[in-house]
């Protein structure tokens, strides 16, 4: 699993610098300064963080062989999740509508790619979630629950953290 | 993870356990039975045993060797006369681009994976690798990106931006044909395959050592490809990054490289290289791991400085994730940028230069046996010392913008790849031989394939070195006579040179086949150890069992094998026989394990692997593929998750059944 | 070999391909339509070929035995979704495409189920183990297909809300929905013997509330501001305004940054009203900057002067479209204010003509600087 | 480079026979003249290389000799005759240690001069004069901006063959309108790559005057090979003449020539992309071609004074038959100036290769031409296509052509 992320490091490093290097590269369409709704995706940065928070306690639940509250954490977490989802939806339905298409600039292209990426990432921790609580549910795991539910929490983590330098890198420091 | 608890037994069965009498499924529940066959073609295309693959991954890396050198020797007739007409100058810059990317991506790399697949757990101790299925799949998918990429050849012509491929040249305007499409495609697939592969290895390696085995006693080869892997699983996703950021730009519009839309094309250059860098060392780590053994093999003596070498080795690898700029040198970098990056490239040929001291020091006061094996591994010492050498001349940066992109640092590379890598792998093919196949490759046709392709390679290569300074550019597909110069000894000389002693290397090569073919026709078993070996590999029978050691070794020393056979004369500290290595081995098959689970074969790694090349041509021919591909992914993955790794009972071929299990196999 | 349980699936491959080819002849050939229904055939392909290879899931048991012990398998629901899914791909086809996306899924999912409960109900004569069968065979797709069915309906009904609300209260909107799935998280942990039951409850009834209000939202569609800028397009070329003052759209955010610095021929600044050039490799000041015709070239401008200042290159004129009248050509940079800097980049195709030299001027600011393309 | 043949005859053990053969080597390696070596400077930047070179090559070739022959030697004595197994020691650290520090040292020394070397190159405060190199698919534009102290008055434009005046730092602003290129002098410089959207730069000095080759060295597409470049250093009063003919005016050919309806084929087809500065049309306004109409990379060779160059078509032929061509190339550091601004004439016309491109260009040399093939470019072609002239037509434009001095 570390070295899974160890890889997955470098994969988002790369996406991340080819962002930084296109950021202000814009010919047409809108410059990333001009749609960015900061308090929006500062709010969920936030959700997401939160999530990690529960995520922990999913955790430590499941190290107290505490099933039924890991159920509950997993699922808010992935609720949590979810919403971030959700608002990742909200944002790219809007810039769309404002004009920035995946073609429209480089800008848009490396936006897109990047954050897409993440939240494909996301979206498959939000399945995981779910699918390991309803296998907990169904007390499918015969060997040491937490140790998984300790995996699945450390890529939830890393995508968390991965997001919280997306976010300061793309849309906090200004192009 | 772990599928073993959902293995139903007819113990675990619910009807069982209720005592009822009914008819009740005695086999494991995969949507598709497991495959059983044990013999003929089913064996080898379901199997999950390390060594089949192993061999496996050889044979087929073996043939695009022939591929790629085929293209070579195109290329040299091309080349050995002005204007030449033998191709195209769109076949020909196809043919160098898939020369490279071939003898790169699907002979050299899948080559080392060959020998780290089948001797790295033999040498470690351990049954298999961590993941077997995931082994098979790596195999595969190799399998499935070497054909995408040769299979365009056929589908409209091959790619053709040189193996770096930079943007633009290779956007959809100036590269119109597909061949950059199957190119990304089959990189991408190898590049999964790759990566799978490696975490598999490294996890083998961390996890699987058998007792007493601490990393500092491992044999050199593990430690050079665990160093390797972990140059992948860091190199990959970045050069996955540039090829996804390729693909959506030839087949969804983006516009990465677009200089209109205002791109940088050097970030193509960057990430290609933070790639690029790490990978010449993938290609030649393993090359340097095999001479570390067979050096000390056949001089009798262990690797002088074992832990500098190692270290270095290490060291190599994490420098080479900080130099990848001086392959841009010429790019308009800046001169800080620049003096910085090499600097950091003279500073990675000191742990290069111990290696080289530490080789020649093994030898010194050796009893030196000059095998064909041997033969080779001095071979890649002095080839690879010539190619290191010019490389400083290459760190120099002012200098280096005369000479590259030029025959000189073609000849360079060649000098380090294949006098630093492919005489590392036929040095590994003579000495590894008799254990893999149970047969000794012919001494002497050895000797002749040595000659041969040392002499062929230095005369191939080594006049690109004077090419390049009389100022010979790479990647032309004619030199003309109105830049050749005056005299005998001109472009026109060295070319016709070059050319020469490319067939005579490529007749080297013939050496080896025919060396083959002989020996499968030899019966003639080979001795059990042949060399008076060094590491646990030879401690079981060649070749080896599918659960490779009858019973798991436990190691004391660095060379267990070795201090198996000999102990040191207190007073005289010379180096007493104690035993034979066959001696050995027939000890431990008298002492075997019983009822060793292995992991049972799969039909899924081979079904995802069409899948996921299904998938690939979907991106370049149509959606409808696409999804055709998936839905073939997703029903392997199903099939694959429902299979418990383990077979039943009743699977096992091997030989007893009573007494308690000592070794669960592991699952993955 | 073909059971009697795949011939189901390959009847439905081959009217599925049927239906494919006469969409794509009838309709389009490349939309979603085709795709799907050729997913469609796929699937069923796929379906079937599994459930032969299974032969019906005969799992290494005597059929006889099976046969003589065969028990009535629990009454099943999925045929009924399947014929919803079928309902569903027709109305999709007749209106609109996400209908028809949406039943292509239930059918999916509604077939997979059917064929392996059906499977499993044939796999052995214990109804335990069948039980335990059709959970195993199915939760690997199940699990993972519901939560991801449970991510799509939660991402999709959260945005409607947030595009259907103003920017700030959609920020407020999802403060509150965040923050209480939190607490009712904290509220329930808190207590000393809780019951997973309750969990359920409580999300099912969130989740259940979402879709309606998101239900609601998309129906009263999306806010005012957000229709008004697809429909303006404040970033289309046509909005370029030169002039000294303000344009509404232009300058609707100025963009005050610069990345393309490696790319730069020369520097334009105004300082002092006065407009003057530096190029690259020239150490003198330049009143004439030379640009290779038909390359992408960027110049920069930077404004030291106390105004906001725009830099505006003139390229001539030309006829525009059919109409044969006469439009100036050229472009400008957005509105900068102090010490601040843009970029203008610039593919000239042909050069001036001696009536109508091309030049860089900023409005307010005197002076000019020659523009050549060789 | 004879260093580079020490290294490699040692190496191998290849005896003596062999090795007198790389040692005649080593005797023709110096003196074979191929216009593009890389050890004949003939300029500040390129001997600041070129001092490098001979600190770095030597040193190589030192050490490998002395690596290798302590290999040799150890190979040689400690073959198997019999000796016992030796004791299994694990070596020496300070062995290994002093192992590390003398390359380290070594390589210390060569880095400080390259440190040195990296930085001389890259100053760019002192130039004199600049011109803008443009590469595209399969040649480099060059244009002189107006500088008014190096007699320039008015924006020039060139190609094929770069003229710099001796003794004047020129620094070159290299760009791309495609993909990427390479700009290589050896003689002069090493390389720097013309990227597209950057501008990179690269100085260049003659010491003397003469000609000197060069080649596009990043792999740039079809015809990378026939991308070629040619650099003349002219004394200054040389420099001012071809400077002030190419600022002359355009003169149309006289009234019934086959010069004239020379003028009126170009005005049908080679207008389309190619600009004669001063042409007009027969209604009298100005000539303008639009090469982005029509050609992917927007640009195609200004063919004024196209005769005052001796190369066309990338620089892939010469304009000069073999014997006038061989007389410039051949010439003096003193005579050359004057044989080169005497331009083309009509009997030094290089009339096959002219008349075979101007009948089919995409046959001379590859180019993406083929209509069929550009889809994915917009229709635009790559290169010259074929213009389906007929011989009369040829005859005519050849002898138009032949006007542009």
């Amino acid at each position: 699993m570390w070295l899974f992320l160890g890889s997955e490091c470098l994969l988002f490093g790369g996406l991340i610098s080819t962002y930084m290097l296109y950021r202000g590269r814009v010919q047409n369409g809108p410059h990333p300064s001009q749609i960015y709704d900061i308090p929006f995706t500062s709010v969920s940065s936030f959700v997401l963080l939160m999530s990690s928070l529960t995520m922990v306690l999913a955790v430590s639940s499941a190290q107290r062989k505490d099933d039924t509250r890991t159920n509950l954490w997993l699922l808010i977490t992935g609720l949590l999740g979810a919403s971030f989802v959700g608002g990742q939806v909200y944002e790219f339905t809007t810039f769309y509508r404002e004009g920035l298409g995946f073609t429209t600039s480089l800008f848009s292209s490396s936006f897109y790619s990047l954050t897409g990426f993440h939240g494909v990432h996301v979206s498959i921790g939000v399945i995981m979630l779910m699918s390991l609580r309803a296998i907990i549910k169904k007390n499918k795991i015969t060997g040491d629950k937490s140790e998984v539910v300790e995996l699945i929490g450390l890529y939830w983590h890393f995508v968390d953290i991965v997001w919280i330098i997306i976010f300061t890198l793309v849309y906090l420091i200004p192009s | 993870m772990s599928t073993n608890e959902l293995t139903l037994t007819p113990s675990q069965s619910p009807s069982l356990a209720k005592g009822k009498l009914v008819v009740s499924p005695s086999q494991s529940l995969g949507a598709v039975r497991r495959p059983v066959n044990t013999t003929g073609w089913r064996e080898w295309l379901f199997t999950v045993d390390h060594k089949k693959l192993g061999i496996m991954y050889g044979t087929v890396a073996f043939v695009f060797f022939i591929v790629g050198g085929v293209e070579a020797l195109l290329i040299r007739l091309q080349l050995a006369l002005p204007d030449g007409r033998i191709l195209s100058a769109d076949k020909y810059n196809q043919m160098f681009t898939m020369h490279a990317t071939t003898m790169i991506f699907l002979f050299a790399m899948p080559m080392a994976a060959a020998f780290a697949n089948y001797f790295l757990p033999l040498q470690i101790g351990a049954r298999d690798v961590a993941f077997p299925r995931l082994n098979a799949l790596s195999f595969w998918l190799f399998l499935t990106g070497g054909l995408i990429l040769n299979a365009s050849w056929f589908l409209g012509g091959a790619a053709d931006g040189g193996w770096f491929m930079y943007a633009p040249n290779s956007g959809p305007v100036f590269s119109p044909s597909n061949g950059v499409d199957f190119w990304i495609l089959g990189l991408q697939i190898a590049g999964i395959a790759s990566l799978i592969g490696s975490i598999n290895l490294i996890v083998t390696v961390l996890n699987m050592r058998a007792p007493g085995m601490t990393l500092m006693k491992m044999p050199v080869f593990t430690w050079m490809i665990l160093v390797v892997q972990f140059l992948l699983v860091f190199s990959l996703p970045v050069i996955t990054v540039a090829l996804v950021l390729l693909m959506f730009q030839r087949s969804y519009g983006a516009t990465f490289f677009d200089v209109s839309q205002g791109a940088d094309p050097l970030l193509w250059q960057h990430l290609f290289w933070i790639f690029g860098h790490p990978e010449v060392y993938v290609l030649i780590l393993p090359g340097f791991g095999i001479i570390s053994e067979v050096l000390p093999t056949f001089s009798r003596k262990p690797l002088f400085g074992y832990p500098f070498v190692v270290f270095s080795g290490a060291s190599i690898g994490l420098v080479g994730f900080g130099v990848w700029a001086h392959h841009m040198f010429a790019s308009g970098l800046g001169p800080v940028s620049v003096a910085v990056f090499s600097m950091a490239t003279m500073a990675i040929a000191i742990p290069t230069g111990v290696k080289i001291f530490n080789w020649i020091l093994t030898m010194w006061g050796g009893k030196i046996w000059y095998s064909a094996a041997m033969k080779f591994a001095i071979g890649l010492v002095i080839l690879f010392t010539i190619g290191g050498l010019s490389g400083v001349t290459h760190a120099v940066a002012p200098s280096d913008t005369q000479q590259t992109d030029t025959y000189y640092i073609v000849a360079h590379f060649h000098y380090v790849l294949f006098g630093g890598m492919v005489f590392g792998l036929f040095s590994g093919f003579y000495y590894w031989w008799p254990k893999v196949f149970g047969k000794m490759l012919n001494e002497k046709l050895g000797s002749w394939n040595f000659w041969f392709m040392v002499i062929g390679m230095n005369m191939a290569f080594g006049p690109m070195h004077i090419l390049g300074l009389q100022g010979q550019p790479r990647r032309m597909y004619v030199w003309t006579e109105a830049r050749a110069g005056e005299g005998l000894f001109n472009f026109g000389f060295w070319n016709m040179v070059s050319s020469i002693g490319s067939f005579i290397l490529a007749v080297g090569v013939l050496f080896f086949i025919i060396n083959v073919i002989k020996t499968t026709r030899n019966p003639e078993r080979a001795p059990l150890d042949p060399w008076d070996a060094r590491t646990l590999e030879w401690l079981t029978t060649s070749p080896p069992k599918v659960h490779n050691f009858d019973r798991i070794p436990v190691v004391h020393h660095l060379d267990e094998f070795f201090h198996r056979k000999y102990e040191e004369d207190e007073t005289t500290h010379t180096m007493k026989q104690v035993a034979t290595g066959a001696d050995l081995v027939r000890a431990e098959v008298a002492a075997a394990d019983v009822d060793i689970h292995m992991p049972g074969a799969s039909y899924w790694p081979l079904l995802l692997s069409v899948g996921m090349g299904v998938l690939g041509m979907g991106v370049i021919y149509g959606t409808p593929i696409m999804v055709v591909g998936a839905l073939l992914v997703l029903f392997s993955a199903y099939g694959w998750v429902l299979e418990p790794s383990v077979p039943e009972a009743i699977d096992f071929d091997t030989p007893s059944t009573d007494g308690p299990t000592k070794e669960i196999a592991p699952v993955g | 070999m073909i059971t009697p349980g795949s011939k189901y699936f390959f009847g439905l491959t081959g009217l599925s391909l049927i239906a494919a080819i006469l969409y794509m002849v009838l309709v389009n050939p490349s939309d979603l339509g085709a795709v799907s229904l050729f997913g469609l055939a796929t699937s069923g392909a796929l379906i079937g070929t599994m459930a032969s290879f299974t032969r019906d899931g005969d799992v290494y048991t005597d059929e006889e035995a099976v046969a003589a012990n065969a028990v009535a398998g629990p009454p099943s629901f999925w045929p009924i979704v399947f014929a919803l899914g079928s309902a569903l791909v027709l109305t999709g086809l007749a209106t609109v495409s996400v209908v028809f996306v949406l039943g292509i899924a239930v059918l999916i999912g509604g077939g997979v189920e059917w064929a392996i409960q059906n499977w499993a109900d044939g796999a052995s004569s214990d109804r335990e183990f069948n039980e335990f069968a059709r959970t195993r065979a199915i939760s690997a797709i199940e699990y993972p297909g519901l939560a991801a069915v449970v991510l799509g309906v939660i991402a999709f009904f959260f945005s409607r809300v947030f595009l259907a609300l103003s920017k700030e209260s959609g920020t407020i909107f999802f403060i509150v929905a965040a923050a209480s799935i939190f607490v009712v998280g904290i509220l329930i942990a808190s207590k000393p013997f809780m019951k997973g039951a309750v969990t359920v409850i409580v999300a099912v009834l969130a989740v259940g509330a979402l879709v309606g209000v998101g239900t609601i939202a998309a129906l009263s569609g999306e806010r005012h501001e957000l229709a008004v800028a697809a429909e303006e397009d404040h970033y289309d070329a046509s909005h370029r305004e030169c002039g000294e003052e303000k344009s509404k759209h232009y300058d609707h955010h100025a963009n005050n940054s610069v990345s393309l610095r490696s790319a730069v021929t020369a520097t334009i600044f105004v300082k002092d009203g006065k407009v003057y050039a530096e190029a690259i490799g020239m150490t003198k000041k330049v009143d004439t900057i030379t640009i290779p015709r038909s390359n992408a070239t960027s110049v920069l401008f930077r404004n030291l002067d106390e105004e906001d200042h725009r830099l505006v290159v003139n390229l001539g004129s030309a006829k525009v479209g059919e109409t044969g009248v006469v439009e100036k050509v050229g472009t400008c940079t957005q509105l900068t204010g102090k010490n601040q800097e843009q970029v203008m980049t610039l593919t000239i195709p042909k050069p001036a003509t001696d009536a109508e030299p091309f030049s860089f001027t900023v409005p307010g600011a005197s002076g000019e600087i020659k523009l050549v393309v060789p | 480079m004879d260093i580079v043949i020490n290294v490699k005859s040692s190496s191998h053990r290849i005896r003596n026979s062999i090795a007198t053969i790389f040692g005649i080597v080593v005797l023709a390696g110096c003196a074979r003249n191929a216009p593009q070596d890389t050890w004949q400077p003939k300029g500040d930047n390129a001997q600041i290389i070129n001092n490098l070179q001979w600190i770095v090559f030597p040193m190589a070739g030192v050490v490998g000799v002395l690596v290798l022959g302590f290999y040799a030697y150890t190979i040689y004595k400690y073959n198997d005759r019999g000796q016992p197994i030796p004791s299994q020691s694990h070596g020496k650290p300070v062995v290994e240690v002093i192992l590390t520090i003398i390359p380290a040292l070594i390589l210390t020394v060569v880095g400080v001069f390259t440190f040195r070397g990296i930085f001389e190159l890259a100053e760019t405060e002192d130039t004199e004069m600049i011109i803008n190199v443009t590469g595209q698919q399969w040649w480099w534009e060059y244009d002189y901006p107006a500088q008014d102290d190096q007699g320039i008055t008015q924006p020039i434009i060139s190609s094929g063959q770069l003229v710099i005046p001796v003794g004047t730092k020129v620094l070159l602003r290299e760009t791309s309108r495609d993909v990427i290129h390479s700009y290589w002098i050896p003689a002069l410089n090493g390389k720097k790559d013309a990227v597209p959207g950057r501008i990179n730069l690269l100085r260049l000095q003659a010491d003397k005057p003469g000609l000197f080759a060069g080649q596009c060295t990043e792999f740039c597409g079809l015809s990378h090979a026939n991308m070629r470049m040619e650099a003349i250093a002219l004394s200054k009063e040389d420099f001012a003449k071809w400077v002030s003919n190419q600022q002359k005016a355009y003169t149309a050919p006289a009234d019934g020539t086959l010069a004239k309806e020379g003028e009126g084929v170009f005005l049908n087809q080679c207008i389309r992309c190619h600009q004669v500065n001063g042409l007009k049309k027969v209604d009298g306004t100005p000539a303008i071609a639009a090469p982005d109409e029509n050609v992917y990379s927007g640009a195609a060779p200004n063919l004024s004074h196209l005769m005052s160059r001796n190369t066309f078509a990338g620089a892939k032929f010469d304009l000069l038959n073999k014997k006038c061509r061989k007389d410039v190339w051949g010439a003096s550091p003193e005579t050359i100036g004057v044989k080169y601004l005497s331009g083309v004439s009509e009997s030094c016309l290089n009339a096959t290769d002219l008349r075979a491109w101007l009948r089919n260009a995409p046959a001379m040399k590859p180019m993406y031409a083929d209509p069929a093939k550009l889809e994915k470019s917009g229709g635009k072609y790559r290169g010259m296509p074929n213009l389906g002239l007929t011989e009369t037509d040829i005859d005519k434009l050849v002898a138009y052509l032949l006007t542009l001095k």
